[in-house]
């Protein structure tokens, strides 16, 4: 009966509702070696960069990345501090600014990473297993294909009703899913403005979820629009232009130039293996900046003003 | 100062304390003991539960006096939203939710806590009577860290050596083992509540077992209406009577209507 | 090549957008005899009452219903009009106001109808299928009790990866979703007040949705909460007080006094195999209101104005 | 009137005009010809197609001019939005989106049209040349009526008689049954779009073949820069350019900044 809360707790109540707002600093706790991690937002946009920049600049070690779907440069950066042992995601790039995550390539083609093939379909299917808290989901994306053969986690299998050949994907479960959104109150109500991409499968599919975002705002202004609640996180982080150098839909876009600065020193590495860039670029922007404020002085201040997305 | 606290007080408050600070409560609608047992687990220790009613989640800590809602879908019951959540998410997404605290009730009960909801008789297709159906039943009850059966008869005929249909599963044939044999990752049936009595389940066997008895109930008649060979302890204590403040948020906050005194 | 819509449309394209707005009458078009018809709402809210209205009207044979998973009267009125030959559904009843729907109990138990035995986790699992076009998926719910033995459409079968013993539940594939929700434009872009239940999954399940609404509005009111968006309709009835005699969030409560009308008829029908007081209100609500205004004058607007939300 | 067709507006002209109204078309980011295609079906002849644009639904066939966003998740795209859509919810529920106007791009493309994107050596662990990955295609092109191969490039390295690895089936071994034989519900490939010409699949064998050549390039050319046997008809007429009024539409109001004219 240890599983019991109420034998857990001492009994004694908390007086009031506990607020779940994280201090910079407690991002250690949540996070450690070997974890299963999952990154949200999509392509440029969206990533818990604050996060992201803890990780790299605590040099965690062996962790499996659950990238967004289309993956962005997150995880190139991930890649970059030597943090990463393998990777789950469709495809990790910045499209027309990247075509592909340049650490992420050299990285994959030297046999430095272990790469879970897959495509989206796959890919969701794993997390949506995880969130029913099923062994597997079938799949049928990827009958016909070279995926099975490279990734053997995708079984080929019979299915018991009507005898097709559907692929059987194991649950993807990541420890913590680290997401980036526009508001949410003290008490773990996020809102997005947009659609949140897939970050609501991440959520459920992850053990803990803790969300960026660019305010904190009251619980009754939760309470005003609770249609737009999208998920119950398990910490927040207060976090303005947290998801620099990506795009955070209503508040700012993506910051070109910078993001041209990481690959330019990813491709310095991919081309000639001179991480001399990388290591600037972690020195000034990771290692430098132990406080997210650090960071965006980093960046400066008319540069984060000039990101608008109208004037900008 | 304040009236003796009626069976069905009894049976809230010993729910309401069993039920832990963050756990997640159902506001139903049909069974007014288990309304009042989450509702007074909230109020009275658990200002960070998560509250599901009319299909939103809210926290109702601070509300002064929560209006009964006699229907599962009556929308005045969401005023207090802080968020909206899909039927279908609720029961197919059972991992963000493990902690969630749920009810069986049942036609028949068997003595591992396997139940009934399907119907009576012996050929499904001509059932004698035909059940309300499982709802969310049995594939919560498979998921969840515990549950509890709650019916409002105890008699033989709920109580039953055999089911005519299993709808939910308790401990199966029997054993500590006997849910992870069948691969249930939920913890299983935790007490069962009923107008006479509470029961557990004898920790080796997991046969019910009585626990105890609500005031006035002698175990004899516990007995002699459980259709069942049910295990009973040489002392059996009286399941215990509400706090002046506990009877106090019920009468006041929770149940002022009175529900729980007809 | 007959598949790909450029073959089949004249290629004379059409001058502007379509209205997918559908007179009560042209309903015919959408329903038939045997089809297999998925009612949205749930338990006494939101039931698509003007199309189920009309089946009953038209005494459509051998449907296969699937009511939504807490299934209301809605599906009970069907088969006391005798169009039912199959239900699928959890649960049939009105809580407090009828435990279970008279003649759908009286219907099952004599056999008169056939009941796909089933959970909601089964139900959900079943749809969920169809929408993803998948023969079936994997539920747990069900593993070790009855289901599979009286339901043998339920069947168990071992996880290609762990190995654990799970059920295979077929997809359940509605013809037609009919749904009730708050307003719609033209268009189809449908909106609720409340969080609309599993209609987006009957809907995703579904070959085709036609929704019934309170309100059409404008495409500009549609697009100024764009994230309220829910689904998008095949086609889109204009059905004020059309979820009645149930609950529609936002506009108005149950009548009570009508269901209690229904449930009486199904008692009667039950105990007494009478159906006189049924075959009366079929009658007067049914066969003699041809229009739902019809129908909406049959009940009064005493009646129906009385049924606010907060005055009522 | 207008100056001649660019070749990437003759390309974009001949997949609009294979867009029937209704469907639903993603606007895309990355390749300027099938954003315009999208677009000039929408505008030409589609008042009626689902128009998905940064994660949003919309309708555009009013809209004047279509801003050009580079960026899939450009939340600038957003602002006509009637409805959004979760990127899981896009990819599972195939069912109420089998007639979505689906494209595949591609490292390498066999006679049958069964395409890579995953990589380029024999050992996947080390590939020579790490691909971008499948994202959506392996599961959209199972599933969806038809959708159509885009390349940027002709040339043998990417048109091979055999992939290094297959992300997307196109006709598998070849042979109009070849998918049903696989289980795929989809219709398969319909056209491959590339700078030099466009090609079909042979209706019995489903292997490629030149169905027309874009204006000023010799059949010969296409023949030589594709590194299979390429079924080659006796007369290969030219790919339709587009008419003024498709022109006009191109320049005026999908592609002002003449992406297309590069």
């Amino acid at each position: 009966m240890g599983d019991h809360p109420a034998d857990v707790l001492s009994g004694a109540a908390p007086a009031e509702r506990r607020s779940v707002v994280l201090d910079e600093r407690a991002l250690d706790s949540w996070l450690r070696d070997g974890m299963s991690i999952a990154l949200g937002g999509l392509a440029t946009a969206c990533h818990a960069m604050v996060a992201v920049r803890h990780i790299a600049r605590r040099r965690l070690k062996d962790l499996t990345v659950i990238g967004s779907a289309v993956g962005g440069l997150d995880v190139d950066l991930l890649i970059a501090a030597g943090c990463v042992r393998k990777v789950i995601c469709p495809y990790v790039g910045a499209e027309a600014l990247a075509s592909i995550g340049p650490f992420y390539r050299a990285a994959a083609e030297r046999g430095e990473i272990e790469v879970w093939e897959c495509d989206e379909g796959q890919y969701y299917t794993g997390l949506q297993a995880a969130a029913q808290m099923l062994p597997f989901l079938p799949c049928r994306g990827g009958v016909g294909t070279s995926f099975p053969a490279i990734n053997p986690d995708l079984k080929p299998f019979t299915d018991p009703l009507r005898g097709e050949t559907l692929l059987a994907v194991p649950a993807i479960e990541p420890d913590v899913a680290l997401l980036h959104a526009a508001h949410a109150d003290a008490y773990g109500n996020v809102q997005f403005v947009g659609t949140g991409y897939a970050d609501r499968l991440l959520w459920r599919a992850a053990t803990r979820t803790v969300v960026q975002v660019e305010r904190l705002v009251s619980n009754e202004e939760i309470r005003r629009f609770p249609e737009r609640t999208a998920l119950l996180a398990t910490a927040v982080l207060r976090a303005p232009y947290g998801a620099h150098p990506f795009s955070s839909p209503g508040f700012y876009l993506e910051d070109r130039a910078h993001i041209a600065e990481l690959v330019d020193a990813g491709r310095a590495f991919a081309r000639r293996r001179d991480r001399g860039p990388i290591e600037a670029y972690l020195a000034r922007y990771v290692d430098a900046a132990p406080a997210h404020v650090d960071y965006l002085e980093a960046v400066g201040l008319r540069r984060l003003l000039a990101l608008d997305e109208y004037t900008g | 100062m304040t009236a003796a606290a009626s069976v069905k007080e009894v049976m809230a408050t010993f729910i309401a304390r069993d039920i832990a600070d963050g756990e997640e409560v159902f506001v139903g609608t049909n069974l007014p003991v288990i309304r009042a047992a989450a509702l007074l687990a909230h109020l009275h220790h658990g200002p960070n539960m998560r509250v599901m009613l009319a299909h939103t989640r809210t926290n109702l800590y601070h509300t002064p006096v929560i209006e009964h809602f006699q229907l599962l879908a009556d929308w005045r019951g969401a005023r207090w939203a802080e968020g909206y959540f899909n039927d279908n998410e609720i029961v197919l997404y059972q991992k963000s939710r493990r902690d969630s605290v749920f009810f069986v009730g049942a036609l028949q009960i068997d003595a591992f806590g396997n139940s009934n909801l399907i119907g009576l008789g012996t050929d499904p297709r001509r059932l004698t009577l035909r059940g309300p159906g499982a709802i969310a039943t049995t594939t919560n009850a498979s998921h969840v860290r515990r549950f509890y059966l709650y019916v409002n008869e105890h008699s033989p005929r709920v109580f039953v050596d055999s089911c005519d249909f299993i709808s939910t599963v308790g401990w199966a044939g029997g054993g500590a083992d006997a849910r992870r044999a069948l691969g249930l990752p939920g913890g299983g049936p935790r007490y069962c509540i009923t107008p006479l009595a509470v029961l557990d389940f004898e920790e080796r066997s997991k046969r019910m077992r009585l626990r105890s008895v609500h005031p006035g109930v002698p175990v004899d008649e516990v007995r002699a209406r459980t259709g069942f060979e049910l295990i009973v302890p040489a002392t059996v204590p009286e399941t215990p009577s509400p706090t002046d403040e506990e009877l106090s948020i019920l009468r006041r906050r929770v149940d002022p209507q009175g529900l729980l005194r007809e």
